[in-house]
């Protein structure tokens, strides 16, 4: 398994391709995903991230395996834009040993250190000073590995938030905070929770660069991301970043998001980052007319495959609860 | 008297304490317009309005900071923690400020505010957010704390604790939000803290249970096979009805603890400590702890299952109590249990 | 002793010579309690605050008795600017039936609902969040009334900064949160844990009004408070409002301020609050020559006089402990 | 063998390990300028630069996920809170992230992180700085928490929460820190966790204490009349050392549970439970918790010193326990203990 992950985390890291590809396979597992709920296949609840695809691939296109990355909850895209594969992510939502950490933790729990992602926090907030933490490793051992967290807009209310970034910027860690404004927390819309339009301008008080990045393009996550991580790199210290991006379903599993406008959805939907960044492979001659489509069948029906496999797997046993529990 | 959820039951208790007192207020995350996660407050916004029924940020420090002077300065906020594990981001709140206030003020501050929480294991949450932590805030003097146990005492202890006058954490086991019972409604409805309630009479042991294994010990009382048992719903775990258990206790002769939560640190310990040192002399077994392992709570509808102490279990454990007069071994003691 | 502190809450907020008085008073009372710790006649800890006293007046000078204040520890100025009495104060802190709380809770801890004053708290933030509730109570009761929270410039690190204020904000709340900057927090200068010159700024993520104050200024404080409670009693919502002051003493009994590079004291103390608001006083024929110097002569006088009767008063017996746990 | 001040025997064991081991790395607020508010780490700055040793902003909730952080990607970080109260905003790390890493890892995360608090009363620091607050930490699978009781095991417990691939809470009794006494350094100091020291033998009762009861109970035991005391110094409440109680009192038939904390929700009733569970039959008085009453820490020398259960105490209720065969009651439940 270490191998293929490698792998994947490699091609998304050196190739566009690949990227789009990376993006059509979250989206279909997600899809697959609610789907399984939905039949009622899984137990517990579960939290997607169509539509916002290109921030995950866009993110680990710019980091190295060695960086590490905190997420939260909404992390299956993440997870596989590092490099993890759909059996990996759709085995742990089922509870079945082939899953990320064996099974045990369920779908908001997911980790894969050979690619840096530590493990995902179902709290709200709390991965950001964990990654202020990982970069505090890089500073003190003179390596120039990144730490990076993932959080929503929702998570920039949150105490942790305030107090991780600050830390990070008075040590001048290699880190890279990386807002995922999805436009909603929760049921709630950021506008209900939050008294400014841009989150990234909170990097003001912390006094380090803020930027609002259009998150629905993989370029310009990744450049982003790239710059913010070079800078880290070199000891200049951490950077916030705010994606806008928009969460295509609902919160989790239960919510089919009744509160949002009309139109609001398709307003969004006209710049997919799947079929945009498709087509602009195609404009650019990366693909042919026709192959994003083609890849999104190939790929579609992979992880499809994947999740048969995933449902004959075997479940943990008893023993696996006592299992990790203390070293 | 109606029948309804227990989620509902909680809506509507805090409904009628709105309605009959314009200092209740309520908030918490998706509380107002979505009618809370778990639909516990649900039509509140639409009757009361949107100054007394909020969305906060998700800010659980800030908001229940917010119930704490809010409270001190003459509202009776119904403050909703998601999930109990959020309390760890917002403790110092409840127990180092509200708590704590009557006493910093000599007795002019009073902080009726209620904390409430969704808790525990069973509907597949993972291990942050399926669990109780009672233990974060038993042991935390100036605090009230009741457990719901069903649609009935839902609506009687929240309102209780919302007519207290001392900050009361309520704790409500999440997976009975959907339980359907009968509720009496009304001020008649109101179940005093600190009271516990006796919901089986029986003459080999008392079964002290609280939140969601007060159903697992009824269930395992009804299928209990030559012996008969005392069931007690604590209902307020702090402070907790001493007299009710010892009462019991001096009648049965043994004592059965329940808990959903892990064997360290549970509240169990803590009644059958009192119980030992008060009742030495009309026991006639050890004082048995019935709870979960010292595991996270795992994933998966089986290791869930297995993790929480069931019925049957009950059953098993107070007949081997019964038989051999001795302490039997938790499950995750017996050879080839983990296999 | 009600009607008293009433009236010296009355004072201060209207007569601009009480306000003089008061940070006499004041710095009177916080010297004799570091000397009654110096001569070990005190139990615990203590927090005081000569060199800011400009700040507790003017403040106080701003707000009506219903309004709410949340303070910390290093309480005793705004205490005994809102109308606490130096018996109630060192009382307190001596531990004595006739301080603040009965003497049950030591210098950290005051209250005096009659004049707007919570429970004074020892967890640094925490009067945040508290102080945006207190507001709430005005808001959903529909008063006029403000809360205020003063807080120190290390506490604006913390998490409950951030989600108070943010909560403040979006709830449009009647809150003002005054950070008093006194350039340390214990023994740490600002600038090793804060990343940016002016707290003030801050108020940029929450969209309101940010300032910066002269602290040493009383009738500056005054104004700008003055200003914000106006903002706030109109419905216009929360302000920031930074007080730059110093701290003479060390951060706590125990501290000598070793740490203080040398010449800063002075440097502050040249623009001393109490000196040169009666120089003030002074020249705008308030007060006569030579009147600053008697006040603070007759004064001092007073306080050592409430200090020694506190001396002789009784110690709470057992039961007190016991009382006001639960109500 | 050194003769230090607990404090000195805490800075001493931080520096030794890391001298020992280049990824140990210390910080706090004002731990690094100032040598620590309590100088548990005074001379470290010095010796080990600003790269491992930092002062942090007031922050809890920041530096204890910093310290998560570090921990799970290499670091092995001793993070210091000031008082144990300030947890109360930064649980969340420690509880829900650290202790739970390992397991939402997969088992390929470790957390060797160790969280240092200042804990206790005594000192007249009022009722928000001057609790023990185990509770919040007991019943958080993951988590190991060592108490100290001197410079002795100070240094050692120290040594070996650093060296743990757990992360470990380790509570120091601040009344402690300026208390002198020998201290084995170097490799052979270390004491393990998980392991009790049994610091005096007698034939009547088990005395369990831990922190600051230890001398305590020492001292109670030195004045005993007419009875002798095995006194065991738990060390490490979680995991506790059951063996060590255990057959202590096979052979006392007695056991007194000693702690500085209030009654409810303490950690002695675990061990209560524990042992009537285990030894019922071996018991030939019921077993008894001496503990601090149900209040805040009141302020005030006379208060403070009446709220902890003194040496002087804790004889009498032993003697009290063994003349009658039962559990005496609390000193607040007597009548005329409150005039
Ligand atoms: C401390 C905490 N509070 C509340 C929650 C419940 N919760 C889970 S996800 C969520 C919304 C988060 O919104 P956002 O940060 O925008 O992330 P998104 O879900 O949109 O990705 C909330 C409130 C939580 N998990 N942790
Ligand atoms: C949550 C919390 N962390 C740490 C402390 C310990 N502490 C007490 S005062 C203080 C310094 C606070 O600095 P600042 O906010 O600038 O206020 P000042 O003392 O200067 O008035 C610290 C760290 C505390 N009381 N609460
Ligand atoms: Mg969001
Ligand atoms: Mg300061």
């Amino acid at each position: 398994m270490s191998s293929e992950v490698l792998a994947r985390r490699e091609a998304v890291r050196t190739d566009r391709t690949a990227r789009f590809e990376r993006m059509v396979e979250i989206r279909a597992l997600e899809d697959a995903v609610r789907g399984l709920f939905a039949e009622g296949l899984v137990h517990g609840t579960t939290h997607t991230c169509q539509g916002q695809e290109a921030v995950s691939v866009g993110v680990a296109a710019a980091l190295r395996p060695t960086d590490s990355v905190c997420c939260t909850y909404r992390g299956h895209g993440m997870g596989m834009a590092l490099g993890l594969t759909p059996q990996q992510v759709c085995g742990e939502i089922m509870g079945r040993v082939v899953g990320s950490i064996g099974g045990v933790g369920g779908s908001m729990h997911l980790c894969e250190t050979s690619i840096g992602l530590l493990p995902t926090m179902a709290i709200v907030g709390a991965g950001v000073p964990v990654a202020a933490g990982a970069a505090l490793t890089a500073q003190v051992r003179g390596t120039d590995d990144v730490a990076v967290a993932v959080f929503g807009d929702g998570a920039a209310n949150i105490g942790a938030f305030h107090e991780g970034i600050n830390i990070a910027s008075i040590w001048k860690l290699p880190a890279i905070f990386i807002c995922e404004n999805n436009q909603y927390g929760e049921y709630s819309p950021i506008a209900a929770t939050t008294p400014i339009a841009n989150i990234a301008d909170r990097a003001v008080s912390y006094g380090i660069p803020g930027e609002v990045v259009d998150g629905q393009d993989v370029d310009a996550v990744n450049a982003a991301v790239e710059a913010a991580a070079a800078r880290a790199r070199a000891g200049d210290g951490p950077s916030l970043l705010e994606m806008k991006t928009y969460r295509y379903a609902g919160h989790s599993r239960s919510d089919t998001a009744p509160y949002r406008p009309a139109g609001e959805f398709e307003k969004w939907y006209e710049r997919d980052p799947i079929n945009t960044f498709g087509a602009r492979l195609v404009a650019e001659g990366l693909l042919a007319d026709g192959e994003p489509e083609k890849i999104t069948a190939r790929v579609t029906e992979q992880v499809d495959a994947a999740v048969a496999e995933v449902k004959t797997a075997d479940s943990p046993g008893v023993a696996s609860m006592f299992e990790n529990v203390l070293v | 008297m109606a029948r309804m959820r227990m989620n509902q039951a909680i809506a509507a208790a805090i409904g009628d304490e709105m309605r009959e007192n314009p200092d209740v207020v309520t908030f918490g995350e998706d509380v107002a317009v979505a009618g809370g996660p778990f639909k516990t407050s649900d039509g509140l916004l639409e009757e009361f309005g949107p100054l007394r029924v909020r969305d906060t940020p998700i800010a659980e420090m800030g908001f229940m900071g917010a119930a704490v002077g809010a409270a001190a300065t003459g509202l009776r906020p119904v403050a909703e923690i998601m999930f109990v594990e959020f309390l760890g981001v917002a403790l110092d709140q409840l127990v180092t400020e509200a708590a704590k206030f009557n006493y910093l003020s000599g007795g002019t501050v009073r902080v009726p505010m209620v904390m409430r929480a969704s808790v525990g294991a069973g509907l597949g949450f993972g291990c942050q957010h399926s669990q109780v932590m009672e233990s974060w805030m038993v042991g935390s003097p100036g605090l009230k704390i009741a457990v719901l146990s069903g649609p009935g005492n839902a609506y009687g202890l929240t309102r209780a604790a919302i007519r207290d006058d001392n900050p009361v954490a309520v704790l409500e086991p999440r997976i009975l939000y959907a339980v359907r019972g009968d509720v009496t409604t009304g001020v008649e409805g109101i179940i005093p803290l600190g009271q516990a309630a006796t919901l089986a009479s029986g003459n080999d042991i008392t079964l002290v249970s609280c939140g969601s294994t007060v159903r697992t010990c009824l269930a395992a009382a009804g299928e209990a096979d030559g012996w008969t048992a005392d069931v007690i719903d604590l209902q307020t775990l702090q402070p907790w009805d001493t007299e009710a258990v010892l009462s019991s206790v001096a009648r049965t002769g043994r004592l059965a603890v329940v808990e959903e939560c892990p064997y360290s640190g549970g509240w169990g310990a803590d009644i059958v400590a009192k119980v030992v040192s008060e009742a030495f002399g009309d026991l006639s077994a050890p004082p048995m702890r019935i709870t979960a392992p010292d595991v996270h709570v795992p994933f998966g509808k089986e290791l869930e299952q297995r993790y929480l102490p069931s019925a049957e279990y009950v059953t098993a454990q107070v007949g081997e109590l019964l038989a051999t007069g001795e302490s039997p071994p938790h499950w995750w003691e017996r050879d080839g249990a983990l296999v």
